[in-house]
């Protein structure tokens, strides 16, 4: 897209690069405003869903009929309170700490592909660089814990921080299953080995990545600090964790961290295991013909398809994990980090273990008939070495 | 426990080579607290995430009933019994009524004393409703919360069409009811009770039998039988424990015979298994555990719903009326009684010490949550901070009974 | 991504949020702004990285120590405080001793960097994937061939075709071996440390028996 | 059982500290010296054929005639009244004990009645005696941490004694 805007401004080369500025600018606003949306949408659905789930209808009145403009009200009321800093916090981390928790959420949406083409920057470590990012918003937690200046948001900032990091490790672990069955961490490349019937997603491969899709499931809800695992608001004397002493607008960017991470992690967990935007049955290769066909319209449209696929997975995951939040009762501090370390990452790791076999020993699949491109472990190899061999 | 006698904990020389120092905390839980079901300050001293000590304080709602008793007539201190446990006013008044009946010698005509056993039994399982939501949300899960209370709303609804009032009703009064129920009244409450049983297997999928509340509710706070009766704990904490004790069946004759004609089973675990309509004991929990008196409550409810059957049709076949109360200012004979009923948090005993005039010497109020809640120092030692709401909730206490 | 003197930009304002991040984390007095200003300029190491090119080494920079390192020092930091934190004071003699160690180091690094020739890069090979500029000498590093390194196949030099492997030839196997044993090592040493003996008197969980 | 048979176990072991109240009464309670209180209750504990093992209620009852005209005509002279209420879950069977107390010790306004605690044979007794001490003002020997429950820790005098006055202000509070 680059190349085309700076020959249509027919700029000479040394100004080329103020195209590639305006071009990655403007990606960058669409991002912000599909993760805005994202945001706005998931809010409104916790409120919907939750009425649901409690036999009441959640909010209706603002905004026509179902409430649908709720969130704006929620934000235009959240930015226009008064946003105060308590006496004995340290002013520039208390001010640096909701950015610093919302900034990697933002980044990960960067790398994740929403169709074939669809993805701000092709990463060829897409999936690597997601989980390192992720790894980055535990910071965020912490130091809002610890710039509040109250002993009992420290608390609750340490004790959410430890959750994350710790759930942090299976939720890789788990996540490794299916680059290792497409071989790369590209992820566009893992969206294209689950082409054609569900049953060729990676989730259904076999009984390993089944467990791991779970654990992944697991993990991401007790990493993004979601529903049952919310611990630090849990504890009756640590009241709201680390965000005890936010107000506003500083809070409201915390709330958005949050959801962008619900998001985030259900869009990587929907490319890894559900296949991206293949949807259920290949309609997209009945309309459109082979996947690059050559005409842009056709190839667009396809696309586009692709993207409703990939956005209707994620909302499903979005309101499966609203729906955990209303129904189960919180763990203990000390059971969710037990069922991390004594169950979680122990079946990931025999998980992988089995992948790795079931990929060796059955190399195209239970029934035989092969997987559409998913280049098994040794043809990876093969295909590494001649590309090494070709200069 | 890790700190060493004679060491000042602030020198830090002093930091023995076996035990990386951890800083004893004061953790004030209250007394305005999300979890502590009203004005209830307990001071946890932890090392950690482990509670040493819990030490509740209370007092915060002492208002002095009995002081007031002996300023008013019997009847003029119906109204003062129902801000004691004001989620069960009906059985607060019920028993106030009872103690003095039992000083006159009194006995209620027999439409009167169905209605009494009808209108106790619904405030019960509203207010096992209460206990069992307010639970829920201690552990973290809003929706039985939310059911919860909404199947109480349409109690208080009845109780509105009878007295009027939907939290304080000084209905029951001594020697009688202020007013006999409006007419469909009965319908409607049958029709509650039809919709009511399939909540109830609700509320068991949410909350008894779910893993995580299992977890969090089996083996913690364990209390043995003979720690129960010796902190005099009553009701579902005493039954919960396993003891097979329950005032409506074994109680003091006068009482026992309002129920003599109704046929209920008493809540306790027998070898490991509840009255009937019920789901199976989980595994994990330990007889007198948090999860134990929770289930206790659970199956109270049914037993109440089948209680409130009986009296409906035992009232529509009772003739006659339901009889007058005593006036305003009769003159009470000489005495002294003390009375004992079985309320949802325990047993709530009163006692009247008249010389002869209308208005009685001295009234004493013998609270249920004050003795369930003296146990909590004992239950807390070595549980961990989380626990300590779950087994606060479990006590079921309310701070207007336990002050007075 | 971007032509040279745009690439010049980017790369300037990375350098300056790293040795910015630098500055802060040796002047702070105060040591959670020290934390930060260390994941400041590892952050802008790790651009540095990506905007090379280097994917792989810059989300492993970003996983492994802003991610990892850091969280574990403010763990470490805020954890064992005992009161609130003591400002850090460098007196007048460590000023002296830091001064004198840093210019001879500054002096040898400001002359390498200077004598590097740059390569020429005449076109710009821009990759299909990721639309990053590679000088041509250079082959696209990708992950796959790093993981061929690392478990033994040989990448900087071509291996002639077909002959055995020869010395040299075994790619990054042994060091991998060693440094994960070495990680194993010293993860086990450190948990043995901070065991905590368990009182004498009371055992915590004696009622539950779960948690020691 | 019944409360002579109750008695009869308690005349033969405690002899004269043990008098009978008064059976006929709807609750008949037998009376038990102030300084006997404990091992009476101890005894009616432990013995296998009564076990009381429940404490009630322990109840502090102040008799005096507070205003003159009555006071000539009053059935009974000023005294304090602490009734014990037991029951065996058990043998299901419920005994009330009294003590009488002067309402002050050696008649001293101020100095508050001693009675030995009986926190050592139920621990219920521990919350309740407090309470009888914080609201009635009656000692009890022996108990671990005898400190107000109800009032806070200042608070001045024992609110159900007849002739308790609430006080001006509390605290800057009006209190009257």
């Amino acid at each position: 897209m680059a190349q085309w805007l700076s020959d249509w401004l027919t700029l000479s080369p040394q100004w080329e690069w103020v195209a590639y500025l305006t071009v990655a600018l403007l990606q960058a606003v669409i991002l912000l405003a599909l993760v805005m949306t994202a945001v706005a949408l998931a809010t409104w659905a916790e409120r919907k869903v939750a009425g649901r789930i409690q036999d009441r209808l959640g909010p209706t009145r603002v905004g026509g009929r179902f409430g649908w403009l709720q969130p704006l009200a929620d934000g235009l009321k959240l930015f226009t309170k008064e946003d105060l800093i308590p006496a004995n916090a340290d002013a520039v981390l208390f001010r640096l700490a909701p950015y610093l928790s919302f900034a990697p959420v933002f980044g990960v949406f960067m790398a994740l592909p929403f169709s074939d083409g669809w993805v701000a920057h092709h990463f060829n470590t897409a999936a690597f660089f997601i989980l390192a990012v992720l790894g980055l918003e535990v910071f965020g937690i912490i130091l809002g814990g610890y710039a509040s200046g109250s002993k009992w948001s420290l608390l609750g900032g340490m004790r959410e921080a430890a959750q994350v990091v710790s759930y942090e490790v299976p939720l890789a672990f788990s996540a490794m299953l299916p680059i290792l069955l497409a071989g790369t961490m590209d992820l566009v490349a893992i969206g294209e080995a689950q082409r054609g019937w569900f049953w060729n997603w990676f989730v259904f491969h076999d009984p390993f990545t089944f467990v791991a899709f779970w654990i992944y499931v697991i993990c991401a809800v007790a990493g993004t600090n979601r529903a049952p695992f919310d611990l630090a608001e849990a504890e009756s004397e640590l009241v709201a964790g680390f965000h005890t002493e936010y107000s506003g607008f500083r809070w409201s960017v915390f709330y958005m961290g949050e959801y962008a991470a619900m998001a985030a992690v259900c869009g990587l967990g929907v490319v890894l295991f559900l296949g991206g935007w293949n949807g259920p049955i290949p309609v997209a290769e009945w309309l459109f013909g082979p996947a690059s066909s050559t005409s842009p319209i056709v190839n667009f449209l396809s696309q586009l398809l692709g993207a409703v696929n990939f956005i209707i997975k994620c909302i499903i995951g979005v309101v499966f994990m609203i729906s955990l939040r209303w129904t189960l009762p919180r763990p203990r501090i000390d059971q969710v980090m037990s069922m991390c370390w004594k169950y979680c990452f122990p079946l990931a790791a025999l998980a992988f273990l089995g992948a790795t076999l079931w990929v060796l020993m059955l190399p195209d699949g239970l029934l035989g008939q092969g997987h559409p491109k998913a280049s098994t472990c040794e043809q990876s190899v093969m295909v590494t070495v001649e590309r090494i061999e070709t200069p | 426990m890790n700190v060493i006698p004679g060491v000042d904990p602030e020198d830090f020389s002093v930091t023995s080579e076996t035990e990386v120092r951890t800083e004893e905390l004061l953790i004030n839980m209250g007394p305005q607290h999300p979890s502590t079901h009203g004005v209830l300050r307990v001071v946890l001293r932890t090392d950690g995430e482990l509670v040493l000590e819990a030490i509740p304080h209370i007092g915060y709602l002492h208002r002095c009933a009995e002081k007031i008793g002996e300023k008013v007539t019997p009847r003029q201190f119906i109204p003062y019994t129902d801000r004691m446990d004001y989620l069960a006013g009906m059985n607060m008044n019920l028993g106030w009524a009872l103690t003095v009946e039992k000083l006159l010698g009194l006995e209620v005509p027999e439409k009167a004393r169905h209605l009494r056993v009808l209108i106790v039994e619904l405030n019960r399982i509203a207010s096992h409703l209460v206990a069992a939501g307010t639970y829920g949300l201690d552990l973290g899960s809003f929706t039985p919360f939310v059911y919860c209370f909404r199947e109480r709303e349409k109690i208080l609804n009845l109780f509105e069409a009878v007295c009027g009032a939907r939290l304080t009703y000084s209905y029951i009064t001594v020697g009688g009811l202020m007013a006999d129920l409006p007419s469909g009244w009965l319908d409607q409450c049958e029709a509650f009770l039809d919709q009511f049983e399939p909540v109830i297997d609700d509320l068991h999928d949410l909350l008894s039998v779910n893993h995580i509340f299992v977890k969090r509710t089996a083996g913690v706070g364990v209390l043995s039988r003979e720690l129960a009766v010796d902190y005099g704990c009553t009701g579902p904490v005493l039954r919960g424990s396993g003891v097979d004790w329950d005032l409506r069946r074994d109680g003091d004759p006068f009482y026992t015979r309002m129920y003599r004609d109704y046929d209920f089973e008493v809540a306790v675990c027998r070898d490991g298994k509840y009255p009937q309509p019920s789901p199976p004991v989980p595994t994990e929990a330990v007889l007198g555990d948090c999860w134990h008196r929770f289930f206790v409550r659970m199956v109270e409810v049914v037993q109440s719903v089948r209680l409130v059957r009986q009296a409906i049709e035992k009232y529509r076949l009772a003739e006659g009326d339901i009889g007058q109360p005593i006036k305003l200012n009769q003159k009470l004979p000489p005495g002294e009684v003390y009375l004992e009923t079985e309320c949802p948090k325990g047993q709530m005993g009163f006692m009247i010490v008249s010389l002869g005039e209308a208005i009685p010497w001295r009234v004493r109020a013998r609270s249920s949550s004050f003795c369930n809640l003296s146990v909590l120092p004992e239950l807390c030692r070595g549980c961990l901070v989380a626990d300590v709401p779950a087994i606060v909730g479990s006590l079921d206490i309310v701070l207007g009974e336990v002050d007075r | 991504m971007t032509g040279p003197d745009g690439m010049a930009i980017l790369f300037w304002l990375f350098a300056i949020v790293t040795c910015g991040g630098a500055l802060v984390v040796v002047l702070s007095r105060h040591i959670v702004r020290a934390a930060v200003g260390l994941i400041l300029s590892l952050f802008g190491v790790a651009m540095l990285f990506l905007l090379a090119g280097a994917e792989f080494v810059g989300a492993m920079q970003l996983m492994i120590y802003v991610g990892g390192t850091v969280v574990l020092l403010a763990f470490g930091v805020m954890l064992t405080a005992r009161r609130p934190l003591l400002p850090l004071s460098t007196t007048r003699d460590q000023w002296l001793a830091a001064v004198l160690l840093a210019c001879p180091l500054t002096v040898i690094l400001v002359q390498a960097a200077l004598s590097y020739a740059p390569t020429d890069s005449v076109s710009a090979q821009v990759d299909a994937h990721s639309g990053v500029s590679t000088p041509v000498g250079m082959l696209p590093v990708t992950p796959a061939r790093l993981g061929m390194a690392l478990l033994g196949f040989s990448q900087d030099n071509h291996r002639p075709d077909g002959g055995e492997v020869s010395h040299g030839d075994s790619g990054y196997l042994l060091p991998f071996e060693l440094i994960s044993v070495h990680l194993l090592v010293v993860l086990i040493g450190a948990a043995y440390l901070a065991r905590r003996e368990v009182p004498s008197g009371m055992t915590p969980r004696d009622n539950q028996g779960q948690l020691q | 059982m019944s409360i002579e048979e109750i008695f009869q176990h308690l005349q033969e072991k405690f002899g004269e500290a043990v008098r009978p109240g008064d059976f006929t009464s709807i609750d008949p309670w037998i009376e038990v010296g102030p300084e006997a209180i404990a091992d009476v209750c101890r005894f009616l504990r432990d013995n296998p054929a009564l076990r009381f093992e429940m404490l009630h209620c322990i109840t502090a009852v102040d008799y005096l005639e507070v205003d003159e005209k009555k006071a000539a005509k009053a059935s009974f002279v000023p005294h304090l009244e602490l009734i014990y209420h037991l029951s065996s879950l058990t043998l299901r069977h419920r005994v009330t004990l009294k003590v009488m107390l002067p309402r002050w010790r050696d008649d001293h306004p101020g100095q508050l009645p001693r009675v030995p605690t009986v926190s050592n044979v139920w621990k219920t007794a521990l919350w309740h005696e407090r309470e009888v001490y914080d609201l009635s003002g009656v000692e009890f020997v022996g108990h671990p941490d005898l400190r107000r429950i109800l009032c806070p820790e200042d608070w001045v005098g024992h609110p159900l004694r007849k002739d308790y006055q609430m006080p001006i202000e509390y605290h800057g509070i009006r209190a009257r």
